[in-house]
């Protein structure tokens, strides 16, 4: 399941609402980026998250399909805010659901490294003076 | 055809998108130089190869034939996650 | 920080809790064991988990301890239930915090691996006829 | 010197923990030879190697000397996670 959306979302919730559906889980391996203090050596106000919607959800089922297959995963989660985060707040939310736990860990590493690659939002940093259209490293 | 801008580039544009009606461009290669005439500052952008195209929402290569109902967006290196 | 508890977790709270302490965490990878419907080609209904609870705390503080010099995590959560646990519930939670994705990944999987080699925990697993002391495959 | 049984040692030794006050074993190996005497059912585990041996809550190696105080733990291959 793929969420693109403005608001906080409850790991819990978010969780448990997939996990219950499948009593054949046993691994869960979930990541979650949070909007950091200190970037590029400055104090970090906010992030501005910029989405190409239509093209994200594209992109981002392509790359949980690709996982899914390659790691029979039994179910997955991806939530990407965007808009205005201040410090402290989750960004994303990867979770990859399956029987044993090997296959979870490297079906997240995966989905995260594929979506800082390819899928289409861009953070403009806002710092106490200026602000900065960060891009991921490859 | 509907080009729409994202990021740093829409400081370029100065808008989100727009529409090409007439004579529009059949390659990625021609819209680039039908952009550069209408926003010089894109032409370095353009000789750098930094910025990525997506034609209907997918990652194209550039000998890609453009037809008027597509919609094509450019956008810098993404920084998601 | 080590949990060694009776009682479910709430994985929102649990995390934010300790996320809320550093405002330069970017990256969280965590782990979630649950009690699957099947094992061994049996139905099970439910797990009785026993723990050595005092060598499972120094076992898992040197795990911890270890994962977090070798990744400079910026912190550590580990929760492993033990006793009575049925079908869908939660056993164990492990969360690796850093500054980038790569440390927090890669921790997070040392330290459920060891966890799982040395970490002095017992399920006893119940299946509709009889029951069986599980081992973990090295 | 307490002894401490876990998962389905317990089963062989129908205790928990035992308390070993006179003639303390020296050795782990001399361990052995005590609880086989008492367990008869415990010498198989001994040979086939899969039983695990704690001191004072640590993992061993056979050749620790035993102190009255220790507390010493057997358990078979662990299965948390």
């Amino acid at each position: 399941m793929i969420k693109i959306q403005k608001k906080n979302f409850n790991l819990e919730e978010e969780i448990e609402k997939i996990k219950n559906k499948h009593l054949d889980i046993g691994a869960l391996t979930s990541f979650v980026g949070y909007v950091r203090d200190l970037n590029n050596n400055k104090d970090v106000k906010y992030l501005n998250l910029e989405v190409y919607q239509e093209m994200a959800f594209k992109e981002l089922s392509k790359i949980e399909n690709n996982a899914t297959k390659k790691w029979s995963l039994i179910d997955t989660l991806i939530i990407h805010r965007y808009g205005k985060l201040v410090v402290n707040e989750k960004i994303v939310l990867v979770c990859c659901f399956s029987q044993h736990r090997k296959n979870s860990f490297e079906a997240c590493e995966f989905i995260m490294n594929y979506l800082k690659k390819d899928a289409p939002f861009w953070k403009n940093e806002f710092y106490y003076k200026d602000n900065e259209w960060l891009e991921n490293s490859s | 055809m509907r080009i729409r801008y994202f990021a740093w580039i829409k400081d370029i544009t100065n808008k989100e998108d727009e529409i090409i009606d007439i004579n529009h461009p059949k390659s990625i290669q021609e819209l680039k130089k039908y952009l550069e005439n209408l926003y010089p500052e894109l032409k370095k952008h353009f000789l750098q190869d930094v910025l990525r195209f997506a034609v209907n929402q997918e990652y194209v290569s550039e000998n890609l034939n453009l037809k008027p109902i597509d919609e094509i967006a450019i956008f810098p290196p993404v920084s998601g996650g």
